[in-house]
């Protein structure tokens, strides 16, 4: 697919569904942890929405993930069922795993979410795997890494470019840089920067793949750079590594909870909604019904894991080994 | 001695700054060094300045090879850990490199330098942001372990530490930062290696270290009218304070080992080990551990607090041991 | 059953062709694992071809992580590590990612990843490259941990580290692999968890592992007429088999556990709190260790050879403790 | 310094013997190891001492240098006492490191030869902080990094180039790189790629410092480039990479101790003999001395070794703290 090649509609609407509807899901979820329904702080991805939308709209479900510190947003753009999803971020029995992972170590094999990671860098070696078996097994499936441009710089990411280059896997390597303009780290300045270069893409070139940058605000780049570089997984031709810039926008930083909604310029939801106004894909009722509706599914989701009975206590030490 | 109430993150913050004071090659690396809000780094980069107070990319690997290449170039650098659960990423040049560069080298060279690392459990944080792993630490030859307490320790130690010419990792348990304690506005050292009987007693010697010490002196309260019980703080695991070890249970002839660390091959293990071994004839009853168990750690809070010891678990512990006459 | 004397090497050799013949899922990764001077791993590629039989950069990270990943996919990776001292740089993949993964996804997920590593000292490799280290992977919760000490236990217990669900670190003494011994031709599986009496004994259990096992051995010989050695082989620490070290401590009332680890907050320790624990009844003299020192490993041959846990210590940790009534 | 530049012939001379002396000390050391008397194998240097030779030739004593599993060549070049150096590789009390380090360890504080190292890549990383140090003292120090196209895949050294570069630290990282046309390991075809470029410096571009590629059997062409790269680090204007190009001569390969001096076209020592000879900085007599010169040196280092005593065995069990 070319730069300016037509997406349908429908497509279009999905993927501002998804969009909005990962939105609305950390708004609740910033509230329960304000309510302290919620027991831990967690990273949020309010800002950067339009990369794991427009990334996992490429994808299948037998293709896979690897995630981050900011999971919310990927696993909910890869399908993730949000009752089991907040059940799991409310530490209960009926989550996604028993409420023993919390949001930093969510795994949903059922849609190929394999694995928020509360390690920096952590769960990108083993994106590798999930490509190897797709490459072994011949099924024409691919995965993709999500990471920082924090964890670009950390030698498990950067290994792993090199791995998937000289076993020419079907990976997408995805980093979504939220220090745009000036260096940040956790939302804070910091005194040295962190990253050598001005383009985290231009790593690529010393591993031996193609790689770009791109407004990480604009959900439709963020699509048709997804879909060249899935296509050239699953044709066999390797991985790529994608950059999209993103702000986080207030509320993501460490140690806040607020959000304010329409804070910025760069709020790629605003943006995408005024775009599909613009070409009339979108209306102003269908854009309340489907903030309405995903409101909704989403209050579900709250009402279904608040409802849901903790975990039986022996569980803590259970489960250790599939034999035991 | 002035001495005023501050917090655990104060007195760490302060032992920082007087060493800073005092020697111009100490230096502070990490990630965030220079945030406002992490209050045992607060002000350091206002008063150091740029140079010496280096915010760090996520490179833990390479932060931390970067303090050990200055400690040999005789530096003081102190580098700091997130938390402890990350630095698994870097463990080849902590555990290879750090720990084993002076023995190797036939004392040709030095490497002191300190890392700093938060850790431990309680903040339904999950099974990689709440570990204590001091123990991988203390299995290889070459690093000191230090696990201070209380205000006054961590200050105390945490000069000893950035003075010294051996490698330490230093792990501040997060739960601690607030608590109060009076500190000496002076620099001051304690010694690495000496436990301290926090509580005198005579039927049962609870050993246990870091935050565990504050439950153990809770059990022993709750227990004060039934069994009379020594608690002591180990302050170290590198290195270990047998001494005070043996002779308590000489005194007592009864042991229970509390830590927050995996039970299996950790501490409690290890003092076990060394009980059973060099008081063997003093011992009276079976000796217990009280440690987290064998499992990764949950994150749901309730099972969390199921699965970390606990005053609870070391007060039915204690009266096990007590039973046997 | 047709049973030829192999070498330890050998009996790896046909415990990955054979898993591998029957499962097409079972794939090998590691750097030069298509090395033809590499006997454990000879003959593979030339049958499985080089999809299955891989060389990887050295990146350790970046290779155990593909295993890990791939066993996600329900795939049976085996992951070689040249030596164990070099999987420091990857033990946050191993420690965090590998052994805690079941569990955190509260058992959405499964791990059957098998690492190789080989490990161990003898052959004055200095310090980075003669370590055992499988205390390390035992303390973290979550990962099976295997040293056998002999050509049948090799393939049986390999083969079951390959087929079952769980993730293993399999380690192979160096000095082991010429050693030969009678291995079934056939496909056969070992439990994990069990450990073998290999020498019955009344007065003294010696509790051993890996090439340490043969060690005992010639001590408990030297001494046959002096004291009665009861010599188990764990052949597992994680899982580690309680029962056969309680029930043999019943009978002689005195332990010497002998490891090639590093003493502090290793197997040894282990060993000692379960015993100190739950056989204390039965004890009549103090635990031994016999495990190599809390120091790195000494390159001078000499050096090493007094550093090394070995028969000559054994016989007199043995007759320290039989001096007890 | 640019390209041409007239280098004086003393100086030639000079780099020219530590080439012999490097090829020399360890044909003794495969002999000794053959014997018996060195109790273990090693990596050799045997084909790669133009590149030792050319960028320790920039170097002061008071700049260090972190060495690899191949560090008999750095150590001899970095200007390490043969005699103490052969005694730690025969493990005599007498070596630099008692006789405990043996040669994956050797530190030799006293000349900036700062780590053999038994981990590949190990080594890199604490570079950065002899560099630092250098920086913060303002002494104009520079720090090199010895590493092989293998430890260029390791996640700690892709970390240090990236903070080598943010710190603008004065470094110069070195990759040798032994698979000038196939790749190989330790000697051996390897069935994947382990590199996922032709270059290993152009990953420099990807960590924001120059880099560039050099035949390492070329001793001029190492001596000009670490010239430029050394230069820039002590102008403060940050780190280099510098990719040599090498061909290790039989006998290096795993395993084997098999070696054959004139088997190669690629061996720098006879190259620039005859370069030397050619532009009449050195004659047959002249050649004939600086080898039997050096051959006397290295064989009363092999018999101080063989003659020093045997470290006390008690020395095992010291020496694991300074404050024991
Ligand atoms: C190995 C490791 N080091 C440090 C941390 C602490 N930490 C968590 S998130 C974070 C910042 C990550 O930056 P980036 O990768 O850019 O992701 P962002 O937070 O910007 O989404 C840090 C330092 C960690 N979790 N793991
Ligand atoms: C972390 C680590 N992994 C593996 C090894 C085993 N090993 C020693 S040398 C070597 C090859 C190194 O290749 P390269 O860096 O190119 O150096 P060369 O041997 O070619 O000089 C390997 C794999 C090791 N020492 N350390
Ligand atoms: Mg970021
Ligand atoms: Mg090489």
């Amino acid at each position: 697919m070319v730069e300016g090649a037509k997406v349908k509609n429908e497509k279009l609407l999905e993927i501002y569904r998804t969009m909005v509807r990962i939105r609305t899901f950390e708004k609740a979820t910033r509230e329960l942890i304000k309510k302290g329904v919620i027991p831990t702080r967690m990273g949020f991805y309010t800002g950067q929405e339009a990369v794991a939308a427009g990334v996992c709209a490429v994808l299948k479900e037998t293709d896979q993930i690897g995630s981050t510190h900011r999971p919310l947003g990927h696993l909910i753009a890869k399908g993730c069922d949000l009752k089991k999803l907040m059940s799991e971020i409310c530490g209960k029995e009926t989550g996604f795993n028993k409420g023993k992972a919390g949001p930093y170590h969510i795994f949903d094999p059922s849609v190929g979410a394999l694995g928020a990671n509360g390690i920096v860098g952590g769960s990108v070696p083993m994106v590798l795997g999930y490509a190897l078996a797709h490459q072994l097994r011949g099924d024409g499936g691919v995965a993709v890494a999500f990471f920082g441009e924090g964890a670009s710089n950390q030698g498990g990411v950067l290994e792993s470019m090199n791995l998937a280059s000289v076993w020419n896997l079907p990976l997408i390597f995805v980093c979504e840089n939220s220090s745009p303009d000036v260096q940040t780290m956790l939302g804070h300045k910091i005194n040295y920067p962190q990253i050598s270069v001005d383009k985290i893409s231009s790593r690529a070139l010393g591993f031996g793949m193609p790689g770009d940058t791109y407004e990480g605000w604009d959900v439709m780049k963020v699509y048709r750079a997804a879909f060249e570089a899935v296509e050239r997984a699953r044709s066999g031709s390797g991985p790529t590594l994608l950059e999209f810039k993103v702000h986080q926008l207030t509320g993501n930083i460490e140690g806040s909870l607020e959000f304010f909604e329409d804070e910025s310029m760069w709020d790629p939801i605003r943006r995408f909604r005024r775009e599909l106004m613009f070409k009339g894909a979108l209306n102003e009722e269908e854009d309340r019904w489907i903030r309405t509706s995903e409101e909704l599914k989403v209050k579900e989701a709250v009402e279904y894991a608040i409802g849901s009975p903790e975990p039986n206590v022996e569980e803590a030490l259970r489960g250790v080994f599939v034999e035991e | 001695m002035d001495e005023r109430p501050i917090t655990f993150a104060e007195a760490i913050n302060e032992a920082l700054k007087q060493s800073m004071m005092k020697d111009p090659e100490v230096i502070l690396l990490g990630e965030n060094v220079t945030s406002s809000w992490r209050p045992t780094t607060k002000g350091l980069l206002e008063e150091f300045g740029r140079e010496r107070v280096r915010d760090t990319p996520i490179s833990e690997t390479a932060f931390i090879g970067a303090g050990i290449g200055a400690s040999i170039l005789s530096m003081r650098p102190v580098v700091e850990l997130m938390l402890v659960d990350f630095g698994l990423v870097a463990m080849d040049q902590i555990l290879n490199q750090l720990a084993k560069t002076h023995y190797m080298s036939g004392g040709a060279v030095k490497t002191p330098l300190t890392i700093r690392a938060s850790y431990g459990g309680g903040t339904s944080s999950g099974a990689t942001h709440s570990e204590s792993l001091y123990s991988l630490f203390a299995h290889m030859p070459g690093i000191k372990v230090v696990v201070p307490s209380n205000p006054f320790d961590a200050k105390g130690l945490l000069l000893s530490c950035i003075r010294n010419d051996d490698p330490e990792i230093f792990m501040e348990h997060r739960l601690l930062y607030d608590l109060k304690g009076h500190v000496p506005a002076e620099d001051y050292v304690l010694p690495l290696g000496e436990a301290k009987v926090v509580q005198e007693g005579d039927d049962v010697t609870v050993f246990t270290i870091g935050r565990m010490v504050h439950e153990a002196i809770q059990a022993a309260q709750e227990l004060k009218d039934k069994v009379s019980v020594e608690v002591i703080d180990a302050r170290t695991v590198v290195p270990l304070d047998e001494k005070a070890l043996i002779s308590s249970i000489e005194k007592t002839g009864r042991l229970v080992v509390v830590d927050e660390d995996y039970e299996r091959c950790g501490f409690c293990a290890e003092v076990t080990a060394i009980a059973a071994n060099k008081a063997f004839e003093y011992l009276k009853a079976p000796i217990l551990r009280v440690a987290s168990p064998n499992v990764p750690i949950p994150y749901n809070p309730t099972l969390e607090k199921r699965y970390l010891p606990n005053r609870d678990k070391i007060v039915s512990a204690i009266k096990s041991v007590a039973r046997y006459a």
